[in-house]
């Protein structure tokens, strides 16, 4: 989980702005030059910033959802506050400042043979709102190996509306259970139901699974009681405050169990192991 | 971990109820305008009902008119711009007969914002002031921070012991109840505001602008012919906000005007539950000169959306975090 | 009227000299980095060749490494940002063995940013940092100034004698030139620096953060887990020029390290003209980490436009306006 | 010369922004309703803002190029700083909000018949820079009252390529002098080379002329000069900063002689007879 590729600053122009449903839109991105966000690996950010005077000083960080090659990548986001709100705006054509990829990404299904989290294990991806970038390009990545029988998708949302790009996994035939609260697309309720029946099940039949979750905090509390309570592997991807996304500021911090109180979400992060999350 | 946010129960727009008391005072609403941003209303009538706004503060009146400063006078900075008018203004016999009738028939809270130059113009101004206003003033509000004058001394506003006399003889000079306006250029603006709190002042005014300064490097001269002026603006709302907080933590209850770099209700929300009672709009004047209503009815939304029925519930309700959890070497998960 | 710019005579860009003096300090470049904007300085290594900088600060060091505060520590506001980091820091030890090193080697300048947490720890500070340095470290930043540090008391920066003894003792303790770090939380910032001056301290660096809050309405709390934090960037950049521009006019040629809010060249500049020695680029690293050079180049370009050849000829020479010709009821015109 | 129509603050849409030589551009505004402005006075300036957040908080004062009709109106300016900057990549459709029509325009030939400023006589319009719209403005009106001839146009600049609209006065028969510091275009020299003369002239045939002069403050400062020496009437149009445009935050002072030492651009100008100034 060493960081793949160099980070840098780079700028892009804006290719595509293109609005989903429930209030999300795309933005695509490409530079002139090769950029080194075309190795990210997913759970990997970016830090975004538009020309945008003296206001707005930081970079908004947000996952990679698709590095589609060398130059251009993706991501997903809706509005949130000013930066989202002039990024929702943005026309082809304007330009914007990357620094990135930064930060550690989703532990690989085959990545460690020695039994812990990444180790074959069927990866559980629960993913809620703005949190399903990340999962979504983990997802594609391993469609990309031929294996889309490594992951299932478990995806929540308020409303049907708020369920996103979910063609894409339909399409790539990654298997996907659908949660809204009001019950307008798959299971009414809360994704933690569906990912309930689907430990519990693992555990039945004694199937290895682990966890990846991104998404709102309380999800992420929820996902993680689950997952702990029942001794499975569970990685979060989570959102702190960020200024420099590369562990110079120390604002991001992550209270943690270890030998320290706290870790760096930037650098340490964004993907944590369950167990060591201080909340 | 950012901790959920509590769930609010919204209230109908209706049941919204922005009449509240700054002490001794009523406000019909705590949205008022700020000295040397509103002139003496006038100009406003043009853009919107004055009715509406909670009351105003005038331009800062001296016994005798003065001229203001050589110009430059202004300049725009990064979110907020620096002033040195120069406390320019009609004078009080002016004010009362020219200014003050105009005023009076809005039937708002009448703030008549005034300084004077040496320990003696103060008093006589709070004197004529009070006598003169007849009824039709309802806070002279003293401002003991302007950076700008150059006689009458940075004492008034930086060393408690020296507002708390001036105060003391200001308030006894005046029967309208006094306001004192603090300047934010001071170590300690607690002790400042336990001074004049002592010396009789009702409340308090936070804050005024920061000194600053801005340099044209090509002309190699400050963009203010007086070299300072004072900061204002989206800039400052933060040092605002925590002045604010620090006086109404130390100081429970007794009433605070909060000002600086109010844009929006969200702003004056912010306000009073740092603890201002009420707030004072300045700098957002001069772009939009309607922004006094539309503030009151962003803030009027913004407490229907969180379910704030009456403003003084929101006064001075800054919460904190929980702990977290406590730190161990050893998870209790694993 | 606005006087017309003089006409300046543009220089060869070779012909500017960056090298400058602070005190009795060589520098390569006046263009430094802030202290907790640069951590120790590995993380800029990948986006910049460092050996270009005029040097940098570190994180704030005390004898024993801190873990800082609890979250949120940082939030953003307008055209500036608010943090509580906690004074994090790997402490004295771990700094001399794993950080000074890799900064040795840089051949820049290297200055220490340093705090206890009372009176002794200071002094044991300085004199571990003076001893282990074994002459990799040209300064020794005193920071006297941090909001965000409970114990240790807010005298050290406010009250002048209180200052004055605590440099004098860190300077008896250590060989290495200390340059204190001001708060710009005071009423009279000359007052600091002379302060500081006679006990010995080759320079100050101008200014810390200033203390500040922002709330979250919707959960009543501040969005910094200790209540206020501090607030940089360009927001605080009249303030910090107003206050270097005090203490440059009196304590002339008293080396002065400016900061507060520089984004480009033309910042710098505005700097150098109101009395800065030298200057330290803070937050713009967050969102630009090469910032340093571009600046670097931009002040070289605009030196060389203006036709300053070198940085000294640039220090403390704000002038004045020509005084308006004297009113007159009657134009001489007429 | 009191204002001729109460001013409003109100939104307009940018509907194009055109580009014109020397780094010039005009934008064309249009408001939904009708608006103040359709009756603005020449010399008479709008405060414009963009949606810009919160930063660049004031509203920049732009004299009115030509009130095209009820709902539009047009500036032209060049960039000068960050708000203009702004402008110029200003895109058809983007919002921006007007306060105006503010101050006092200039006199007009016809408007006193008592001997003083604006009795008839020619008037001679003394352009430099972006001194030009109010006076182009000032030729248009007079031109669609068929008074061409009332008067002349002196108009300097650094170089052909800063001299713009000039199409408009040749279309228009208003007699037109050019002049270009580097002899580009017209006359070279100073604009206060053609207009020297054309005193001088004056002064011998005993016509009767005055001034009316927009442009940088040298220029202005010479037209000064030069009208008053010879006792011909002049009026200047003035620039200072301005906050707020309409008489309240007392930044933009022009020092005056008079009762008192100050006089306000936004609101006692931006036009003020020549003897007044006190520069
Ligand atoms: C590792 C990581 C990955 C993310 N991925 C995505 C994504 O793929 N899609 C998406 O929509 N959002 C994502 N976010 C959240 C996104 O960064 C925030 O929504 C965004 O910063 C808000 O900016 P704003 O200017 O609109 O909000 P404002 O409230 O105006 O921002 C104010 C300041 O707070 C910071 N801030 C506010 N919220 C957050 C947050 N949650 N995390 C970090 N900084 C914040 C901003 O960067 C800015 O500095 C991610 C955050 C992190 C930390
Ligand atoms: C009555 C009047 C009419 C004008 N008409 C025109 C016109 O038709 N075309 C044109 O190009 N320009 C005109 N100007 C000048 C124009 O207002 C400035 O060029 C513009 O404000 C610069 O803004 P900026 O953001 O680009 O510059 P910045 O330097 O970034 O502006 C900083 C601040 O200074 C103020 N400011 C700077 N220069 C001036 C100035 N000269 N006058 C007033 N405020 C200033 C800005 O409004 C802003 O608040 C006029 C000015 C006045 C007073
Ligand atoms: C142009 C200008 C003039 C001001 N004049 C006065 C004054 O006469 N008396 C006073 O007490 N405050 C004066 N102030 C300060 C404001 O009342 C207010 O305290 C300050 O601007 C902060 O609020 P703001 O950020 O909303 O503008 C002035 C501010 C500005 C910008
Ligand atoms: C996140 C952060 C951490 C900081 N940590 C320190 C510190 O440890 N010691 C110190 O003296 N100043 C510290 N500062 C203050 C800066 O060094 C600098 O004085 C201030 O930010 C103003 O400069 P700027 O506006 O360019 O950021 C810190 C500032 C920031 C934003
Ligand atoms: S965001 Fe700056 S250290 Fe993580
Ligand atoms: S611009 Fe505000 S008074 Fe003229």
């Amino acid at each position: 989980m060493k960081r793949a590729v160099a980070m840098a600053q780079f700028q892009v122009e804006v290719v595509a702005n293109r609005a989903l449903t429930g209030g999300y839109f795309v933005l695509e991105l490409a530079s002139e030059q090769d950029n080194a966000v075309g190795g990210a690996q997913p759970g990997q950010f970016v830090m975004l910033r538009g020309e945008w005077g003296r206001d707005l000083l930081n970079g908004r960080a947000f996952s990679v959802l698709e590095a589609i090659d060398a130059r251009r990548f993706t991501v997903m986001l809706k509005v949130f506050g000013r930066g989202t709100g002039k990024m929702r705006e943005m026309q082809p054509g304007e330009r914007m400042t990357v620094t990135g990829p930064l930060g550690r990404g989703f532990p690989q299904p085959d990545a460690q043979p020695d039994g812990g989290a990444g180790s074959g294990r069927k990866q559980l991806l629960v993913a809620g709102g703005v949190g399903l970038p990340p999962l979504h390009f983990h997802a594609r990545r391993l469609v990309g190996r031929g294996k889309a029988d490594a992951v299932e998708m478990f995806y929540g949302g308020r409303s049907a509306a708020e369920l996103v790009l979910t063609e894409a996994l339909d399409e790539w035939g990654v298997q996907t259970v659908l949660a809204t609260d009001d019950g307008s697309r798959g299971v009414e309720g809360r994704v933690t139901v569906p990912l309930t029946a689907r430990l519990d099940a693992a555990a039945e039949a004694g199937e290895a699974v682990e966890i990846l979750a991104c998404g709102p905090t309380p999800m992420l509390a929820a996902v993680r009681e689950l997952g702990l309570a029942r001794g499975v592997p569970t990685s979060l991807c989570l959102e702190e405050m960020m200024a420099c996304g590369f562990g110079v500021c120390l604002g991001c911090a992550v209270p943690v169990y270890g030998p320290k109180p706290y870790k760096y979400c930037c650098t340490d992060g964004p993907v944590f192991d369950a167990k060591e999350v201080r909340w | 971990m950012s901790a959920p946010t509590p769930t609010a129960t919204p209230v109908p727009l209706e049941s919204v109820e922005l009449a509240c008391d700054f002490g001794p005072l009523k406000l019909r609403s705590p949205i008022l305008t700020a000295s040397g941003c509103f002139a003496y209303g006038q100009q406003f009538a043009e853009f919107m009902d004055l009715r509406q706004i909670g009351g105003l503060s005038t331009k800062g009146i001296s016994p005798l008119p003065r001229h203001g400063n050589p110009l430059p006078r202004i300049y725009e900075t990064a979110s907020g711009m620096i002033n040195s008018i120069g406390l320019e203004n009609v004078g009080c016999e002016a004010f009362l007969t020219e200014k003050l009738p105009f005023l009076a028939d809005l039937d708002v809270s009448v703030w008549v914002n005034f300084f004077g130059t040496d320990f003696e113009t103060y008093v006589d101004c709070a004197k004529t002031l009070s006598e003169g206003g007849e009824g039709r003033i309802d806070v002279l509000e003293m401002n003991i921070s302007c950076p700008n004058i150059k006689k009458g001394g940075i004492e008034f506003g930086t060393v408690p012991e020296v507002a708390h006399r001036l105060t003391k003889a200001c308030v006894e000079a005046s029967e309208v109840p006094i306001v004192v306006k603090l300047t934010p250029n001071v170590s300690d603006i607690v002790a400042m505001a336990q001074a004049v709190k002592e010396a009789g002042a009702i409340g308090v005014s936070l804050i005024n602008t920061i000194t600053a300064m801005a340099i044209d490097v090509r002309s190699r001269r400050s963009r203010i012919a007086t070299t300072y002026g004072g900061l204002s603006g989206p800039a400052i709302k933060p040092v605002a906000l925590r002045m604010v907080h620090q006086v109404a933590k130390a100081l429970p209850g007794f009433p605070i005007c909060g000002m600086g770099g109010i844009l929006t209700g969200e702003d004056v929300l912010e306000y009073f539950i740092a603890g201002a009672h009420c707030v004072q709009l300045g700098t957002i004047n001069f772009s939009e000169p309607g922004a006094a209503l539309r503030v009151t009815r962003e803030l009027r939304e913004l407490m229907a959306e969180l379910g704030i029925e009456r403003v003084q519930d929101a006064v001075a309700t800054l919460g904190g975090y929980e702990a977290e959890p406590a730190h161990a070497e050893v998870s209790p998960w694993a």
